[in-house]
Order: structure tokens, then C-alpha cells, then sequence
């Protein structure tokens, strides 16, 4: 499968078992989204539970959140990134609230997911990495698959959490990456990172789409004798502080790879982690490779701003060499 | 009666006059002499409570508190009209539906202690705690009606917002949400001239705000919210048509809001004694009033005893408040997620240190 | 007029019918031969271009293009009524309106080859760039309106939305602060029946969009957007109506989006050939020919010309566009700010640095 | 003068030397706002140009957006941090962008000013701090003051940009300081930090209420004899990095003081830089004093909440003994 497959099969498990299960957006129902995500679930399960929105994102995200009080489990799809701003009130002010709110006596157990991220040479708004801000939320979960496998097991964990949970999905590689799938339920837990390849001189943390381009560059640091230690992030908040840290305790360096703008943004988060958890070990000073503090440009001038493997490789030489 | 009181002709919905004569037969409701008493009385109740939450502000023992001082009777009628059943999306100035729901008064001045645990209602099941950002809780409202609508049920939303509020795009993207899908949902729009300083005409260029329901396909009626009899009728008649499955309602009910707009607000700032004298002829408890002693079903001295039984009872669900337990950095920590991250448990356990060596320094 | 074509009885202003038939005297505009000619011709020429760009993107020369088949009469109207004074305030599928508006064809193709450069339209005065979150650009129109009236200038503000976009809070709160305002906006719907793969009828349960005026106090008309006269008829009434200090008006312009929502989609997806078929009677296009050779205006050979010449003039822009010099580094950092922060410029430097060094790496 | 009356008195002279100028918002013309910031304004300068508007914050931002556009430069009011969010849409989309957008042919001068923070007894969604969030957009800037004095002039510089501003009120010292302040026009640069108290053992940057937080803390510090350089950072977008690098070179400790929520905040920001840029001179790791990762509690609880002096010493003295 490749991730829309896998998030298409994870949708369709979820909407079988769960009745409580509905799922709607624009374009989300009867299309199956714009990007196919939702492709067949409308005519698996009805026009009732899997159906299209009227176009205004504040309300679709509203209402979840009233579904969710009254016992639903809303999956919402926003059509990219740049549109979640509108729905940014619902989202700050109550989906991650009411529990607060009610002091547990209502909750709000949605998922709002939507496509992130650049490189697929699309319009202004359409390639925007805000995972930051979404982390700095009190009371949101915020996760990021980089598989298809992974974004299967965590948006099955995300349906099923009682948290309000933010599933952004790289849509760099939607169809990218195939992979082995299985068609079973299985789930992936909420805040947990991974260690995809063992490594000895650095530390490598990065999420989503920035995984492939990391690994790229692992093939130019191979022939250096640079051997790195890879960590899938997967979970913006709960952050995975423990795996970081004890990766970083043994590599002594650590770097960053993410799309989002460099200022404030998660890069800057992990950095100030590695920095109280394990200061002693740092060898050299934490190196975040990130986009840069300007609006990502449209398709003729993105590969300027887009992280490259040859970038990271540079970045990872001289930290290596620090 | 949507067709007879059209919006677009501004027309409006009235059963009683200023001395609380029947002026409108037709839409008179149905309704027991002992059923109206327990209307005025839940009222009258609504007043005293609000009236000594507001000194109690004063007196330093309560924060910030939004009178609802002039708008009991759509709250009054509204709590008629529910059942058990159905849900009550409230905004923040609703002391009369909360009431009327079932909420306690403890609860409420807790709340407005600053304790948030009186914003729970746990004894009521499908109160919503109040929502502060303006017109946002009527979203929640069109979502839980497609709950209802999806599992079969034949629970009513009723949903309240504001005059200001209507100007909020969460307001038109609830009602059009709401008759595109066709949900229980009844919305009513506390018309009470004022978002905080800013009146009615500077707000909108619509003749009122029940026109507004023709952009969204529902019907709309406006009303005068001040007088008990329209409201109940109106909210019946919307009730009805709701759980016919014919959809959304949206219901302007004309007020005014006789305080301030919070106990940190003074209206003189802004408005006039003439139109403040205007606005008290209409009010609604003075006419439901009228109206029963006309009936001879009150007189002043029942009235009165009433009242001091009233206040008692405030006082004494103000003291409950008073004396529940203060809070805990617990109380900090324990609900912003159902399932509470661990770096989160750290910073509660470091805070409690901090506290520890606080504490040993003195 | 706003009266004779009340839209809550869902009347709609059309002055031909898809014959080209005069059906309406009244409202038929006082046009001289030439300019319904010119006004055909631009429409032609938009179609073409349009169909074009969907080729140019067919093969790979272009990014993601939106489609404007079969809404040029709208874009025709506004083109003739709009002066040099006039602000443009666009969505993204305003071809034919961009043109009209003097905004050159290369720039348009060079925005749609994916350089932001193509958005600036630097030779028209008062053209905003392309707004691409839906609706939001229409509070921009507003603000403009606001500071023409602050400065008792004489200027119109047009700006156009989809149907999908009268469900967004924006244009709510747009039409909201027109009408309190009462600034000289025309707001236009293209209604064309889709927001992406989302029929109308999903949208919203109102009758139509233009009765969507009457929540505002302002007026609205519904008006047949593939009738190029009827179009002009509604524009030239409104700006008068606007110009005259009485505030916004909201147009309502029923046409059919006849090709996909964008180049990456795919219409036959949702809808019916039957349905294509019924729009299909109504083009612009036809019926202003039909209209024209009627009167003898244009024979089918002239046309022909017509075409082929605007061809060649539209593969001379898209080569233009074609031939325009990459980009560089410094177009992506020289316009985030106006005074740019120190920090940025360094991360400018330290990119450049990094790009000798890869060049050194070959 | 205390805060609010250097705002109103930044305000006018504005207001009366630049026709182009207007100020707006919910309850802002006529009442003078909630917190009478803006009174005897509307008086002075007529309806047209200080005036109340609708209840919609997407569309104060967006009006203004236009008008900025079209050659004003407004000055709009949002009530408060909490009721931002409506109008994020606005801010990011627009009025961050249009300069870069249509490539400079259209700039977006103009001033969103609100209340933030905590520490007034407030209701639900009123003592929030949400600059971080801001400060990751590209295209704005972002400012903070501490005191009348700097409220005046930060807030002439904003007016004057050609950029769109975030000024940031801290409403819990509106009124608690008075300084003198010249009736004269002046301006202090967007993006330059103050030393405000020279020191040698640690580094504290903080800024809006936290200063006199900190300057409280310092008295205590003081007595155990640890010298604290304060940095008052007024700028979290553009950030002066110089003026932090060059104190942590001298004092090799740095700490963080800042109400937000700590995760994905300014403070995480600042440990970055001081990590990148300062690397060789730490000696002890940057510690973060910030708000928990919850909602800002109600009053009855939010003394829990609050960064009390006494932390801020605790941690101080933690940090100078690592
Ligand atoms: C989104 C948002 N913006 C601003 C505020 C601040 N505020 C609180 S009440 C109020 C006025 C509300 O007026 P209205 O809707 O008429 O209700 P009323 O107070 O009259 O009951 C405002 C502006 C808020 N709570 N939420
Ligand atoms: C705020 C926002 N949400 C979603 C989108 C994605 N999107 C682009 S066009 C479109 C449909 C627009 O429909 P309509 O307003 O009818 O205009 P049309 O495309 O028919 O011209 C959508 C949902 C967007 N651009 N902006
Ligand atoms: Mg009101
Ligand atoms: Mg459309």
C-alpha cells in the first residue's frame, strides 16, 4: 500500500467496527477528497456517516467538536494545511478545551487531518508545515506519519484516543513510498518516536516527508564513514523526550530536519530539550535544519527553499566535523 | 406562524402589552394558572439570584459577572420548554436557562469565583459549560444535533447567542451548516440592543436579526423577548416544527439588557436615561406581574414574601460556594488531556517541588 | 430594479435567451453595436486563452490551471463596466476579468508557471493579486471600500466569489461590514453550481445567494450569468446605486462551470452528461452569437479570423511567459518583509554559501 | 504616564500627524475600549477615522487588510489574545503576505494591538499568551513592551512600519507602572532588546510583565550575591540575537522567563540561538521559566499558574550553581 491506501484501509476499519465513526469535509464525501484519501468509504458506509461539507472550515471543526460531545468520534478532513487558519478558534478554543472546560465531563475524541507540507508543486497555501503551532496548543495531540505502515497504526490510534488529535499528513509522499501493509487493525501509540537506523557519530531527529530526504542523505554520509543515528519523530506532542535524549547521550551531536519555518518552530523545541536533558553530552551545538523564515514560494522557485539531501549532508558534515 | 410574522416585513411576534394585557389571542399559549406561577416564580427567582450576584461582585467575594438584569423571561420560557432530554448550548449571560436546566446556583457562583469546576454542571447531563468566545458555541450545537439526527433520537438543541454575536462568521457558518443538514437546533438570538457599548445599529444593517434566517432556507420569527407568553408560544411553535425533521429555527428574541454588560462595565458611558426609561416599560417581569394580579393569582405581599424567601436561598448557595474545598495545583494539571502526557506529569512533580522548598524557606 | 427581481421569490433578471433573443426590453442596456462586439470579442478571446492554458498544462508547460469555460459573460460585463479607477479585488478563476482589467496574459501564465512574479500585475494600477483562501479576499474589497469613502473618492470596488465561498464566515462578515459601512462594494457570486465536486444544493439550503443580501439590509439580485446583457444591465444599475453613496450591493451571477474545477480534476466524477448538457444550452458564448449574427454583427468566417489571430496572440504570451528569466535566490527572500530583519538576510548568506558549495561538489 | 495613557498618547500623536491613519475595533471608538486604551480618541479625530466595529475579528483584521492595501494605515484592536484567533486566517494569510504576494506592489502597514498574559483575575480565554505562534509566521513582527516609556515609542515605530505588526499589550501592567514619559513624539526601533541591569553570573532575557517579575527575583538573587544581566527582549520577531549572544559570551548562563505555555515557545526559541550561537560559552544548560503546557487556569487556581518571583529565583539559583 502506499499512505493513501493505508490512511483509505485505516478509515474504512474504523468506520466498520465503530458506529460512532462519521467522517466529513470538503470534497470528502462523495469524491472522496481531493486527494482520493477518502476514495469508496462514502459508498462502503453511507451518505450518513462519510459525506461533503459546505465549504467553511471553522464550521466543519464546530461541529465536530459538538458531534464529539454528544458522543461521536468525527474524523475531519481540511483540505491543506494553509485552510486549517480559518478553524483555528474551534480548534485553540475548544477542541482543546471542553475537557478542560467541563472538567472531564464532556470530551472530544476527534481527529482533524489534513495534507501538510512542500514539494508537490502546488498553489500559494498549499505547502505550509504549521506543526509548531499546533504543538505549542495546550490540550492537542499532534502527529506526523512518515509510512504508510506507521500512518495506518497512528490514525488508528489517533480515531481511537479520547484527546482532540491533529494527524497531519505528508502529502510529499502520499504515493511515494509503497509499502508491505497489513489489511488487519493494529495501532501505533500516541508520543512514541523511533529509532530507524542505529547510528554512532550523530543524531538525526525528523518527521514526515524530511525521513526520505534524511535517508539520502545517510547514503553521502556513508561514504564519509559518517554513521548516523536516525529518529522518526512521529509524535510532535506528546514529544518522546526519553528517545532523544538517550540517542543523544551516545552520538554526542544532534541535528534537525524539518520543512517548517526555522523560527519558533519544532526544530527549535528539540534543541531546547537536548539542551536541558542532556547538556553534558552535547558535543557540539544542536543544528537545525529547517525552511526558511519566509512564505514558501510557488513551483518555479520552491527548490530553493525545499530541503535537500545535499543540504542536509553539508549541514551534517560540519557538524560532524564541529 | 412563521408565515404570519414575516422578518422581511419586520414584523412581531406579541401576546401581552406593556400592562400585561392579552393583546394577541391567537398565540396566547395554553397554558395551567399554576403553570404560569411557576414560570413568574422561576423569574422572579432568576432576578433575585442575578441581583445579589452582582453585590456580591461588588463586595469583593465574586470576579467578573455578566447581569442578566431585564432578560428573564426568554430563559424563563426556555426552561418551560425543555425536557431532560434536550441539550442547552449556552453562551456566558444565561443564569435563567442554566437555572432552568437544572444547574445549581452553587455551581454558578463557583464559577464566577474563578473555580472552574463550577462550569461543569455535573448534575445536569446535557448542559454545555458556558462558552466565552463569542458565537463559536453554536457550532457545537449544529453537531450535536447531527448526533441526534444520525442515532434517531428525539432530543431538541436549543442554542443562544447574542445581538453582537450574529455579526461572527462562526454564526453564519452554524446556521447554514444547520439547514443544509437539517438538524433539531433552535437558535435564539438575545436581541438585548448592546454588545457590550456597541448598539444594535452598528452591529448590522439588516432590519432585524430574524431576516437573517432567509440567507440560510430556515425559518425566523422575531419576538418580543420580554414578554413570557410570545417567547413560550414561539419556542413551542419551533419545537414542534423541529422535531417534525423539518430542521433549524432561528428565533430573535427582542430584550434589553437592563445592567451593565459585566460587573466591569458602566453603561452610562453610553447609553441614555431616556432609553433606559423606554426599555423599563417593557419589562418582563413587571408584565407577567401585571398580568397575574389582573388573574389574582399574586398580590404583592405573596410577592414579597417570595422574594425574602428567595434571597435566602441565594445566600445560601452562595455560602456553599464559599465554602467548597479551594483548589489544587491538581486541578491545574488533571483535565487538559483525557490521557495526560508524561512531560506534562514532570511539570506538575518539579512545580511541587518548587512549592516544597517554598514552603521550607519560611 | 432591486424590487422587480426580488430574490426571495427567487427572481432572476435575463434579458436574452439561449436563442440570443431579446426577451426583456426593459432592462436590455443602452449599448452601441461596437461595444457589444467589443464585448463579444473579449469573451472569445478569454475562451480561447482558457482553453489554451488547459492545453499548455495538458502538457506539462503548466502548473495547475483553473478552467473558466463557459462563466465569460460575467468577466465580459465587469471588463465594460469597470473604469481605470476601479479596484479589482479577484478569486483565483477571474481570467477573463483580469483581462478586462488590463492585467497582461503573460502574467497570468507566468503566475500559473508557478512565479509569483505573474501575481504582481504590475501595470494595472488597482488589480489585487489572486486570493486563494476562499473568500477571504472579500474583506479586503471592504477595507478598500472604507478608505475610498474616507476619502470621498469617487472609485467602485468589485470583487468576485464562488458559491462555495458564500458558506466561509469571510464573506458573512464581508457582506456584514459592507452594508454598516456602507461602502461603495459590488460584491459578485459566481454561482456556478460547484465548489469543486459540492453541488449547490449542498452548500446551503437558501433559495439562492442574491436572498443572502437580505441579512445584510442590502440589496441582492439574481441574475443570469451566461446572459452577457443581463450581466451588464445588473452591474451598470449597481454601480449607480453604489455610486450614489446607498452602499453595497450583492450580485448573484447563475452560470455553470463547464470545464473541471482545475487542471488536477476530474468532473465526470459527480456529475451527469444529461446535466452538462442542460447548462450546455445556456454558453455565453453562443447565445451573444446567436444575439450578434442576428444582427448581422459577425459571420461565422470573421469569427473563425478572430480565433486563429487570438491564438497566435495567446501562444505569444505563453511564450513570453516561456521565455521570462528564472528565478533567483533573492526572489524568495526580498518580498516576507519590506525592511528585512537582519536574521533573514543571514539566512540568505548562509544558503548561498551552501549552493557555491554543492556547484564545487560537480 | 502608566501604559495605557503612553499608548493613548501614542495613539493621538499618530492619529494627528498622519490623515492616513485610523483605529478601529469592538468597543474601541466610542466607549475607548474595554480597558479604555483608546478613550477620547473618537472626541478628538471624529467617526471616521476611531471607530467601534462589528463583533468579528476576521473581519477587523480583514477590513483592515484592504484599507492598508489601498493606502491607510489602520490600526486595529482585538479585545483580547484569546479572541485573536477568529482573525488567524487574516494574519497569516493576508496581511503577513500580501507584500510578498504581489511581490511589493502592495504593502500591509498596519498594527494589530491587543491585550495578553495572565495575572488579572480574568475569565476563560483572557490571560493567554500566544507569541510564539505569531512570531513563526513569516511576515510579521512581533512586539512586546515592559513599560509606558517603551509602550510609547514601540508603538510609533509600529504605526510607522511599512510591515504588518503584532503589538502585544501586557495588561497586567497597563496600569501598574508609572513612569515619566515625554508628550513628545519618539520611537524606540522594532527588533533591538535592552540591557536593562548590567551582570555577570547569568543571563536572564524576558519581556513584557515577566520583567518586573524578574527584577523582583533579582532582589533576592542579590542578597545570595548573584548578578543578574537582564535583557529586556521587547522583539520576538525580529529577534535580536546579538544582544542575548553577547551577554551569554560574558555571563555563560542564560534563562528564559516567559508566561506562555513552555513547550514550542519563545523560550525554546532563544535556548536555539543561544545553543547555535553561544555554544563554546554555555556552562550551564539554558533553563526555560514558562507557563505549564495547560490552559491558563481561573482565578481561584491560577496563583499555581503564575511565574511567581520566588520561581524565578529557585530556578536562578539552581542555574548559577549547575
Ligand atoms: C470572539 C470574541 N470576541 C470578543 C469577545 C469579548 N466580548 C465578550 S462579550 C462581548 C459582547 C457580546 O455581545 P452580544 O453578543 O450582544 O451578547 P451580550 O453581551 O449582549 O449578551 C464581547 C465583544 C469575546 N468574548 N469573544
Ligand atoms: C479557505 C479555503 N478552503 C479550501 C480551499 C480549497 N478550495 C479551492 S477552490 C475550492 C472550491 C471553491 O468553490 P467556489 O467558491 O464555488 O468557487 P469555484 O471554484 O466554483 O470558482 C476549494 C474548496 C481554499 N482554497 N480555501
Ligand atoms: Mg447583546
Ligand atoms: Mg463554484
Amino acid at each position: 500500500m502506499n499512505m493513501v491506501q493505508a490512511i483509505n484501509n485505516a478509515l474504512e476499519i474504523k468506520l466498520r467496527e465503530d458506529p460512532t465513526v462519521v467522517l466529513y469535509g470538503e470534497d470528502a464525501g462523495f469524491e472522496g477528497g481531493v486527494f482520493r484519501v477518502t476514495e469508496g468509504l462514502q459508498e462502503k458506509f453511507g451518505e450518513q456517516r462519510v459525506f461533503d461539507s459546505p465549504l467553511a472550515e471553522s464550521g466543519i471543526v464546530g461541529t465536530a467538536v459538538g458531534m464529539a460531545i454528544a458522543g461521536l468520534r468525527p474524523i475531519v478532513e481540511l483540505q491543506f494545511c494553509g485552510f486549517v487558519y480559518p478553524a483555528f478558534n474551534q480548534i485553540i478554543s475548544h477542541a482543546a478545551r471542553i475537557h478542560n472546560r467541563s472538567r472531564g465531563k464532556f470530551k472530544t475524541p476527534m481527529v482533524i487531518r489534513f495534507p501538510y507540507g512542500g514539494g508537490i508543486n502546488a498553489l500559494e497555501h498549499h505547502s505550509e508545515s504549521m506543526e509548531a503551532m499546533f504543538g505549542h496548543i495546550p490540550g492537542l495531540k499532534v502527529i506526523i506519519p512518515s509510512t504508510p505502515h506507521d500512518a495506518k497504526g497512528m490514525l488508528i490510534a489517533a480515531i481511537e484516543s479520547d484527546d482532540t488529535v491533529m494527524f497531519m499528513e505528508p502529502k510529499r509522499i502520499y504515493r511515494a513510498i509503497k509499502q508491505e501493509v497489513s489489511e488487519e487493525k493494529y495501532s501505533i501509540p500516541i508520543g512514541k518516536a523511533k529509532v530507524l537506523t542505529a547510528g554512532d557519530d550523530i543524531t538525526v531527529v525528523a518527521y514526515g516527508a524530511m525521513i526520505r530526504e534524511v535517508q539520502k542523505a545517510m547514503v553521502m554520509a556513508k561514504s564519509k564513514n559518517i554513521s548516523v543515528e536516525l529518529i522518526d519523530l512521529r509524535s510532535i506532542y506528546p514529544i518522546d523526550k526519553e528517545t532523544i535524549i538517550k540517542s543523544v547521550q551516545k552520538t554526542g551531536r544532534l541535528m534537525i530536519v524539518t520543512e517548517e519555518p526555522k523560527s519558533f518552530g519544532v526544530a527549535a523545541e528539540i534543541t531546547a530539550i537536548a539542551n536541558e536533558e542532556a547538556f553534558l553530552y552535547l558535543e557540539a551545538p544542536v543544528k537545525r535544519v529547517a525552511g526558511f523564515d519566509t512564505i514558501v514560494p510557488l513551483p518555479a522557485t520552491e527548490h530553493f527553499y525545499l530541503i535537500t539531501p545535499e543540504k542536509i549532508f553539508y549541514e551534517l558534515e560540519k557538524t560532524v566535523k564541529f | 406562524m412563521f408565515k404570519e410574522f414575516n422578518p422581511a416585513e419586520d414584523k412581531i411576534l406579541r401576546v401581552i402589552d406593556n400592562e400585561g394585557q392579552l393583546i394577541n389571542k391567537k398565540w396566547m399559549p395554553q397554558l395551567a394558572d399554576e403553570q404560569i406561577q411557576k414560570a413568574y416564580n422561576d423569574m422572579l427567582f432568576a432576578r433575585v439570584a442575578d441581583t445579589m450576584a452582582v453585590s456580591y461582585q461588588r463586595q469583593g467575594r465574586m470576579f467578573t459577572y455578566p447581569p442578566n438584569l431585564g432578560q428573564e423571561a426568554i430563559s424563563g420560557a426556555l426552561g418551560n420548554i425543555m425536557t431532560e432530554e434536550d441539550w442547552l448550548v449556552p453562551a456566558f449571560r444565561e443564569l435563567g436557562a442554566w437555572l432552568a436546566k437544572g444547574a445549581t446556583l452553587k455551581d454558578i457562583f463557583l464559577y464566577f469565583k474563578g473555580n472552574e469546576e463550577g462550569n461543569a454542571f455535573r448534575n445536569v447531563k446535557k448542559l454545555l459549560p458556558m462558552a466565552v468566545p463569542i458565537a463559536s458555541q453554536l457550532l457545537h450545537a449544529v453537531g450535536i444535533g447531527y448526533a441526534i439526527k444520525l442515532r434517531n433520537e428525539k432530543d431538541i438543541v436549543y442554542t443562544v447567542v447574542g445581538d453582537g454575536g450574529t455579526s461572527e462568521g462562526d454564526f453564519h457558518e452554524a446556521l447554514n451548516f444547520a439547514a443544509v443538514w437539517k438538524v433539531p437546533v433552535i437558535f435564539v438570538v438575545q436581541n438585548n440592543q448592546f454588545a457590550i457599548s456597541v448598539p444594535f445599529s452598528k452591529q448590522t444593517a439588516s432590519v432585524n436579526v430574524a431576516v437573517k434566517s432567509l440567507a440560510y432556507g430556515m425559518p425566523g420569527i422575531k419576538v418580543d423577548g420580554n414578554d413570557y407568553f410570545a417567547m413560550y408560544s414561539a419556542l413551542d411553535y419551533s419545537r414542534n416544527y423541529a422535531s417534525e425533521g423539518k430542521g433549524p429555527v432561528l428565533i430573535e428574541a427582542l430584550t434589553y439588557r437592563k445592567g451593565a454588560h459585566t460587573t466591569s462595565d458602566d453603561p452610562t458611558k453610553y447609553r441614555t436615561k431616556e432609553e433606559e426609561d423606554f426599555w423599563g416599560l417593557t419589562d418582563p417581569l413587571t408584565r407577567l406581574n401585571k398580568f397575574l394580579k389582573a388573574k389574582k393569582l399574586i398580590t404583592d405581599t405573596e410577592e414579597q414574601t417570595l422574594i425574602e424567601q428567595y434571597k435566602k436561598e441565594v445566600d445560601r448557595s452562595f455560602e456553599e460556594a464559599e465554602n467548597y474545598p479551594p483548589t489544587v495545583l491538581d486541578d491545574v494539571f488533571k483535565y487538559t488531556y483525557v490521557d495526560i502526557p508524561e512531560d506534562l506529569k514532570i511539570q506538575q512533580m518539579e512545580h511541587e517541588k518548587f512549592l516544597k522548598w517554598k514552603e521550607a524557606q519560611k
